[in-house]
């Protein structure tokens, strides 16, 4: 009962939190200064052709108007179609969303265990050499932005040193983006290692917490080997924070993807994002704007309630 | 006899007056914190006076673009036949000083709106944290793409959204940091004075937060640069073939095969420049969390 | 007259917005529009004639040799699959008449072909186009005969209904692919004479609607078609499979062209995110060919032993142009002062890393009537500064537009504005976004950066030198010239010297007095792997040879 | 006696990482079977140390350097991490000071019980050893059934927490147990109620228990015998009654009498200054620079132990000289001026706490002149109470006179002087001054804020700096570099620089060590009696309320239960409540005389 009242709780700020998005969305591309029609049909377009345009996406309705309408296509799964073919939205974006959410999970799948393992060892080694180590190469590899990080490793394996994977992904229309997994491989790194350091710190500092806590020294008086004490005593109470963690993950790649997409030619959103910010194609960058905020939203609300889950005083509080 | 005339041995050995050391002072104790500083010092000299150095203006044409030997260069030329040393020295001010800008604006905006969120708790609490907790929905980098394709490049609307987005960040760090000193007596003491709220924030909260919030000013300058390049990099110059170490590495990308050193230069410079504000940012949080287990074993 | 020549305006727009924001490099975008190939040190040596037979590009040779017969039909292993990397994004169209970026252009030559054709001296020719024979009565009347034996993909002939059907739909005003062929033809002026014959009545006479039927865009589709066709249907050598904007187009051989089956058995067109990325996955491997290969590639790939460069000159230009009836571009000495400032043989190694060649202030660089005798302009500050003193503007100081969704504008401004200092003039570079850029201030700014593609003389001026020209950037003529007289009297002219009497005279007082700064032509700049047979570098209009002709001749050597 | 030694701790010493500053050094204590020792000491003498050391544990930073440790015979210093394993949690336990923080909030209660005996292969099935769960929850008191094991901790009571902590420790039969001050934190009651089981347990069980605590009232209901440890040394040890009666180093005396009792009227006396920290020890007796007795040997070298009489030892030169230690000042003689109007009234009083009412319809007075204590334990409503007085609590109805003028709620809205004449001293001195401001700064801060200049203010804060026994010189320091008992003096001092009328004191000496606790008390009568202050004193420490009030007010669930002058409520209670308060209330007196 009390978690169903918490999730709904938690759902209804997460709609609150869509819906002020959407506003700022849509404002903003109301901001445009140049006219989005003028812009998509070129220098060569009539005023007779702009005026056509205008009508045909309803450009031309005052803003509630415009505002409503896009609300409820975006509700009944018909989020309008794009200013550049006229296609609808969800047609040419339903794959590439696909794509991008299989590379985020597998980014995740990779980057989530790999932190943890990291996190926790630097922390069960706290300021022994690995620990050192990890600090300050985790250091160097974050404050290498994504597009460096990305561009010498294609460097590295795929074009002038060795030539071991390819250097783009070529996933084929309407195949499973599982479909080129040599392809995935360099996207992959360059996700990993530019999402890992940065969890991986926090996960360390968490564990660090958890370690240092007494209930971890009881369990080592009560004579618990250190396995127990690490697997059964710490790790259940550094779980919590760690959703917290993924949550952060995935946010962080929804952004990421942008630029690794854009780096090996990734169908995806982060690619149909920069063209569509690039043409003022603004259904479209409307549309992939409110769908990364809901990918962080639902992945909020998930870390949210797994911490719930996971940790007996919140749930136990909750019945 | 008396207890009390027992004379404190405080008293008879008088200890040098000092303030309690500050996170930055027992920073400067680790061996990261000091390379992280050098790192900063060399880069920022260079970002500032680096121009002064420079052996070709920040636009001269000097030979072949792309050309990693050209006679009169050390690194050869760009995309666009330029020295790319010259604009290697030339290109780290304007990124800078966005930068510490954008961190700047979000530090007051943040520390402000978390101080009166933690400071105030209930209804006031809850609305301000709410809106941060939306606003953190909206990625940093979507917004920047959006509003920078819309508005245009312009270095006040990098400003502007860099610190719109990094102000939540701080404001959440802020208020962590702030409710459990809220709680201290000390500030009721004051309050029984009937200090001013915003003395209160201050003068008794302010200075009590700073070791969490030198240490969070360090990362967001941190990712800030890294958010302001990026945007160099997805090609948003508030100057027309201006130097600017991210918009270089996107020119010069194409030809990392060729030339590297348009492309590694800057990369290296920004790269360099992280991770000297992310060592001083690790050694701070380091040092803070150090000094709050000393104070917890009181 | 205005004609035709508005088909190649997609062509030319086909730069904007495309190759922009994250692109790869800058200068990359500005690959492409025109045509003339060059060693790598340099345009200014112009090694290659406009003639276009052999062309050496970089070290690898050329494949097929310099004729256009050696890699006929019959020739070459049969089978295989072409991938081509293309710069490419959501956007992307296809549509038999019609593009609106460069690899629009890729996948119409595929499926289309076009009523005339140019050859390699840029003459007018009938090889790979679908008119057997078309009869000028007179600069006003004109008489199709189409080949005979064609047959569109779906194993119907192709008819003068198809030929009238498609005049008709580019008439379309609704669908607006071609406006100003209006102004020419009247949907009342095609008549059919027999299956395989129209005659064309034009509202005015122009010689330039030869020209005009040459387009690549000038093309014959089925008679009904539409773009949002399920089946597209045309008689180019391979047939269209599948298309998804932003990702890849598959086109399969069409055992049944007129011309003889094509050695492939499938082409993909891929799409790529940017330059960096096509460029990554052609040296890896991936793909066999690349279109638009970014000039700071074309080292790494003439060293790379098993890749061959392809650079073939264009006709397209990128001009900074100047009001003439607006101050201070009102006083011809500014004018002419402006067109000294540039270090053209720097800009071009600046803007196009040398590919490309330098210009004289004159366009219709592929054209007969291109004017090679006038006097090469050079930079000359001191006769700058002496005839902007003259004019009393030694302190000059004016703000020059360029868009930012076309990669290379600002960046020449920019190239400009530094050289201006020298004259003592200052150039601000104000750079806007391409929506308003293009949007109602264009052709009003007084100064500003433009791009063009490739046309012959006449079909240019119709486009940007007249007062109602398509694009009057310059608002070209001057209020007391007779040039507009000249250029009436030059399109009705069918005589070709007394046609090139008059075009002289013209491009003498534009090479005068006019508004363009023209410092360069760009090349095209392809590359594939070395068994990529068939493939020649000439000049030429569109990349990779002109795609192969829609690859017809293209096999892989493996 | 050898053979009933069950621990057996020789010159043992533990120094901190890599500096070789000892924390402990030369301790050497034995436990009998079924005995209980205690392990005296103010904060930072080690003793916490000394009982993880007898687990073969050191925190982090720290190690066992020399020394031995045997446990019915066997060595377990020497032992691979393996064998301490074995012995942890079987042989010898551990049963911490804080059960809700080092219980795990993950696990089950009843998983934590059976993971030990499952470790340490207890019984020979599973059903055995859930069996020896049932068992050993009722050994301790609670609850055995499935749904009580399956709660998490945060679940239970304090003291419940506490119990589970006992049971997981006498778990598996141990030969050994320690227990590092079990009791702090719990109310009086839950406290004799842990101790009652922890006797029991030990006496039935023939465990032998090291008692660490610095609670010397519990020790001596609870304790065998008593080792007294001072900057990390034992300086006296022997039977609870000979430590108690005939104490013979001059800290261990100062101890007892520092220590408050709820069955004596004597007042309490403190000891200023603070144990030596590691590395800053001196070569002779530690305890030299706070002696009276001080002599030149005693600067030079460490007196070795040496026996008073059997069973009791003390290293001291100087043991058993020395007169009895009187107080200082004479008790405040209680003035009963009745005819003027009480200084602070408080009528009807309901307060809240974030929307649940915890005060309910309080009355009672603080007469000029006078120090009303306010006692209840944890949850009773004191300090909500308190804080409404001081404005720092603003949800609260019904009246608050000062002076016979009603106050406001919040101290925001009371006019200046009525601000300065109502004065609160904080619980924590660790949490009460501002740590970036030196105590100059913060007891002038009162007369800055009310306007006062500069140089005024300084110069009032000095004089108030010496009027609580610290000089001027303390005015440019930090806190920091203070000890508890200066920081609290300084928060007394910046209440009293404003001259108040009224000084409201909330649990100003429960973060103190009994020695300061008492300095702490002897200020404040000092103060009472040298300005007529009217005070307030908040206390859960009932012994405590002898030593300085004249009237007592109980509370309990926020209603007053009993209030009257302070001898009749202590001595002749009239509710059930405050008997069973009184009876739970350890008492050395009374535990000395049960002997």
């Amino acid at each position: 009962m009390g978690i169903l009242k918490l999730v709904l709780r938690r759902l209804a700020l997460g709609v609150l939190t869509l819906f002020v998005v959407s506003l700022a969305v849509f404002l903003l591309s109301q901001a445009l200064p140049s006219d989005p029609a003028r812009a998509v049909l070129g220098r060569e377009a009539t005023e007779e052709n702009v005026a056509a345009f205008r009508a045909q996406y309803g450009l031309d309705q005052p803003m509630i108007k415009q505002y409503t309408t896009w609300i409820k296509g975006l509700l009944s799964g018909e989020p309008g179609v794009s200013y550049s073919n006229g296609e609808p939205i969800m047609d040419f974006l339903g794959d590439r969303i696909k794509n991008s959410l299989f590379l985020m999970f597998m980014g995740s799948l990779i980057s989530i265990p790999l932190s943890l393992l990291i996190g926790s060892y630097a922390a069960l080694r706290r300021d022994k050499t690995f620990d050192n180590a990890n600090s300050v190469s985790s250091l160097i590899l974050a404050a290498m932005p994504e597009f460096v990080l990305g561009a010498f490793l294609v460097v590295l394996f795929a074009t002038n040193v060795w030539n071991i994977f390819p250097a783009t992904i070529r996933i084929r229309p309407g195949e499973p983006p599982w479909s080129d997994m040599k392809g995935m491989i360099l996207p992959l790194l360059t996700l990993t290692l530019a999402v890992t350091p940065y969890v991986s710190r926090v996960v360390r500092a968490s564990m660090i917490e958890v370690l240092e806590s007494d209930y971890v020294e009881m369990g080592r008086l009560k004579g618990l080997p250190e396995r127990t004490v690490l697997w059964r005593h710490a790790m259940p109470n550094a779980i919590g924070p760690t959703f917290q963690v993924m949550a952060l993950n995935v946010a962080y790649m929804a952004g990421g993807v942008v630029v690794v997409e854009s780096l090996f030619n990734f169908p995806g959103i982060g690619l149909a994002m920069r063209d569509a910010v690039r043409d003022v194609n603004i259904p479209v960058v409307q549309f992939l704007a409110m769908f990364i905020s809901f990918i962080y939203v639902i992945t909020n609300l998930a870390a949210d309630i797994g911490t719930i889950l996971v940790t007996p005083r919140l749930r136990t509080r909750l019945s | 006899m008396s207890t009390v005339d027992t004379p404190p041995p405080t008293a008879a050995t008088p200890q040098p007056v000092r303030k309690p050391d500050g996170v930055f002072k027992v920073a400067l104790r680790m061996w990261r914190t000091r390379i992280g500083v050098v790192l900063l010092v060399i880069l920022v000299g260079i970002a500032l006076f680096g121009p002064y150095f420079a052996p070709y203006g920040e636009q001269e044409f000097v030979g072949q673009p792309n050309t990693r030997h050209v006679e009169g260069t050390l690194l050869g030329t760009d995309y666009f036949g330029q020295d790319v040393l010259s604009r290697a020295l030339h290109g780290g001010r304007s990124i800078l000083l966005l930068a510490v800008a954008s961190t700047a604006l979000a530090l007051v905006f943040g520390v402000a709106i978390g101080l009166v969120a933690a400071y105030n708790r209930g209804r006031l609490d809850d609305v301000l944290m709410r809106s941060m907790d939306i606003s953190l929905a909206f990625p940093q980098l979507l917004l920047a793409l959006v509003a920078l394709t819309t508005i245009g490049p312009e270095p006040w609307l990098i400003v502007a959204i860099v610190a719109i987005t990094t102000t939540p960040r701080i404001a959440r760090i802020t208020r962590g940091a702030a409710v459990p000193v809220v709680e201290r007596d000390f500030v009721g003491a004051a309050e029984a004075l009937g200090e001013s709220r915003t003395r209160i924030l201050w003068s008794e909260l302010l200075p009590n937060v700073s070791g969490p919030l030198l240490v969070e000013a360090n990362l967001r300058l941190t990712y800030s640069i890294g958010l302001i390049a990026s945007l160099g990099f997805l090609g948003f110059a508030t100057r027309v073939n201006a130097a600017d170490w991210g918009l270089m590495v996107n020119e010069n990308r194409i030809a990392l095969s060729v030339q590297p050193w348009g492309t590694v230069l800057p990369a290296i410079a920004i790269a360099l420049l992280t991770v000297g504000t992310g060592l001083i940012a690790d050694g701070l949080s380091r040092a803070s969390a150090g000094i709050d287990r000393a104070k917890g074993d009181q | 007259m205005a004609d035709d020549s508005n088909n190649t305006v997609p062509t030319d727009r086909a730069l904007t917005r495309r190759q922009i924001v994250v692109g790869g490099s800058a200068a990359a975008a500005l690959v492409g529009l025109a045509a003339c190939g060059s060693d790598e040190e340099g345009a200014t040596t112009e090694t290659t004639a406009a003639g276009g037979t052999e062309t050496t590009a970089g070290g690898t040779e050329t494949t097929a040799g310099g004729t256009e017969t050696t890699a006929a039909s019959g020739e070459g292993k049969k089978g295989g699959t072409l991938r081509v990397a293309v710069v490419g994004s959501t956007n992307d169209i296809i549509d038999g008449q019609y593009i609106v970026a460069k690899p629009d252009q890729f996948r119409l030559v595929m499926g289309w072909e076009p009523i005339l054709c140019y050859d390699s001296d840029f003459n007018i020719s009938y090889e790979h186009a679908l008119a057997e024979n078309v009869e000028t009565v007179a600069a006003d009347h004109y008489i199709i005969t189409l080949k005979s034996g064609i047959k569109w993909h779906n194993g119907n002939p192709l008819t003068a209904d198809d030929l009238i059907y498609s005049f008709e739909r580019r008439l379309d005003p609704d669908l607006g692919l071609a406006p100003a062929l209006s102004q020419l033809l009247d949907v009342s002026g095609l008549t059919k004479v027999d299956d395989l014959t129209v005659d064309i009545k034009l509202k005015q006479p122009a010689v330039t609607f030869l020209n005009g039927l040459a387009e690549y865009t000038a093309t014959i589709v089925p008679k009904g078609y539409t773009r949002e066709d399920a089946e597209q249907i045309g008689t180019g050598p391979f047939k269209l499979k599948s298309f998804t904007p932003g990702a890849e187009s598959v086109h399969v051989r069409n055992d049944d062209y007129w011309g003889g089956a094509p050695l492939l058995d499938e082409v993909q067109i891929i799409d790529f995110a940017d330059a960096a990325a096509a460029v990554n996955a052609f040296t890896s491997g991936q793909v066999d060919a690349i279109m638009d290969l970014p000039y700071a590639q074309a080292e790494a790939v003439k060293g790379n032993g098993d890749l061959t460069l392809m650079v073939s000159e264009a006709g397209s230009w990128l001009p900074i142009t100047m009001a003439i009836d607006q101050a201070p571009f009102d006083d011809v000495r500014v004018r002419q002062a402006m067109r000294l400032i540039p270090n053209r043989e720097q800009m071009v190694q600046q803007v196009l890393s040398g590919f490309g060649s330098v210009g004289n202030d004159m366009y219709g660089k592929l054209d007969g009537s291109y004017p090679k005798d006038l006097p090469q302009r050079e930079q000359d500050i001191e006769a700058a500064k002496a005839l902007l003193a003259e004019a009393g503007q030694e302190n000059l100081t004016i703000d020059l537009f360029a868009p930012d969704d076309t990669a290379g504008l600002p960046e020449m401004a920019a190239a400009f504005a530094e050289m201006a200092k020298e004259a003592g003039v200052t150039v601000n570079v104000k750079v806007l976004d391409g929506g308003t850029y293009w949007g109602e201030q264009y052709t009003k700014y007084t100064f500003a950066t433009s791009f063009w593609g490739t046309r012959p003389y006449l079909n240019q001026v119709a486009a940007g030198s007249l007062k109602d020209a398509v694009y009057p950037e310059t608002h070209w003529p001057p209020a007391d010239s007779d040039f507009a007289d000249k250029y009436a009297a030059a399109i009705a002219e069918t005589d070709q010297e007394k046609r090139y009497a008059l075009i002289k005279e013209m491009q003498t007082e534009e090479y005068e007095d006019g508004g363009n700064i023209i410092w360069g032509f760009n090349n095209l700049l392809d590359a594939h792997a070395n068994y990529v047979m068939g493939l020649e570098a000439r000049p030429n209009m569109l990349n990779l040879d002109h795609f192969g002709r829609g690859m017809k001749r293209v096999w892989l050597d493996v | 006696m050898s053979e009933h030694v069950t621990l057996d701790i020789r010159d043992l010493r533990i120094e901190v990482d890599g500096t070789g500053n000892d924390i402990v050094d030369e301790v050497t204590l034995q436990v009998p079977r079924g005995q209980v020792l205690g392990l005296v000491g103010e904060s930072g003498s080690g003793k916490t140390t000394v009982g993880l050391a007898v687990l073969g544990h050191a925190r982090k930073g720290v190690a066992i350097s020399s020394g031995s440790i045997e446990i019915n015979g066997r060595a377990l210093l020497s032992r691979s991490a393996k064998d301490l394993r074995a012995m942890r949690g079987s042989l010898v336990t551990y049963v911490p000071q804080d059960p809700s923080m080092s219980l795990n909030p993950a696990l089950r209660i009843g998983t934590q019980i059976l993971e030990v005996l499952e470790h340490h292969g207890f019984g020979s099935s599973q059903q055995e050893r859930r069996e020896r769960v049932e068992q050993v929850m009722t050994e301790v008191a609670l609850p055995n059934d499935r749904d009580f094991l399956r709660r998490y901790p945060h679940q239970l009571s304090g003291g419940q927490q506490q119990r589970v902590g006992l049971a997981m420790a006498f778990a598996c039969r141990p030969a050994v147990i320690v227990l590092d001050e079990p009791t702090t934190g719990l109310d009086v009651s839950t406290q004799s109620h842990v101790l009652a089981t922890v006797r029991d347990l030990c006496h039935q069980h023939g465990v032998a228990a090291l008692y660490v605590t610095h609670d010397l009232a519990v020790v001596a209901n609870l304790a065998d015998r008593v080792a007294v440890m001072y900057a990390g040394r034992i300086v006296e040890q022997g039977p609870t009654k000979a430590i108690f009666d005939n104490a013979q180093h001059p800290y261990t005396r100062h101890l007892t009498a520092a220590a408050p009792d709820i069955n004596s009227d004597e007042p309490v006396i403190g000891l200023r200054g603070r144990a030596p920290a590691p590395g800053k020890r001196p070569a002779g007796c530690a305890f030299a620079l706070r002696c009276e007795l001080v002599t030149d040997e005693c600067r030079e070298q460490f007196p070795v132990e040496r026996p008073v009489l059997r069973d009791h030892l003390v290293r001291c030169f100087q043991a058993g000289r020395g007169e009895r230690l009187t107080p200082a000042q004479t008790p405040v003689s209680v003035r009963r001026d009745s005819e003027s109007a009480p200084a602070l009234q408080i009528r009807h009083v309901d307060a809240a706490y974030t929307g649940h009412q915890v005060v309910h319809d309080v009355t009672f007075d603080v007469p000029r002149g006078q120090c009303v204590a306010l006692v209840g334990e944890s949850g009773s409503g004191k300090t909500t109470l308190t804080r409404s007085v001081g404005g720092l609590h603003r949800e609260w109805n019904g009246e608050i006179l000062l002076d016979g003028v009603a106050l406001a709620r919040s101290s925001r809205d009371r006019p200046t002087a009525q601000r300065l004449s109502i004065q609160y001293v904080f619980q924590n001195p660790y949490s009460s001054l501002h740590p970036r401001r030196t105590v100059g700064e913060s007891v002038s801060r009162p007369l800055r804020v009310a306007g006062a200049s500069a140089r005024e203010a300084s110069h009032a804060a000095a004089e108030m700096l010496e009027r609580v026994s610290l000089t001027a010189a303390y005015a440019s320091r930090y806190p920091d570099q203070l000890s508890g008992g200066e920081r609290q003096r300084v928060a007394i001092a910046r209440a009293l620089v404003c001259k108040p009328s009224v000084l409201v004191c909330d649990e100003v000496t429960s973060a103190l060590d009994v020695l300061v606790q008492a300095a702490v008390v002897e200020l404040l009568v000092g103060l009472q009696r040298d300005l007529g202050l009217s005070m307030l004193f908040v206390t859960h420490n009932l012994p405590l309320v002898r030593s300085l009030a004249q009237q007592v007010v109980v509370l309990a669930d926020g209603k007053v239960v009993e209030a009257g002058p302070t001898e009749q409520v202590l001595t002749r209670p009239e509710q059930e409540y405050t008997q069973r308060l009184l009876a739970d209330t350890p008492s050395i007196a009374a535990a000395l005389a049960a002997d």
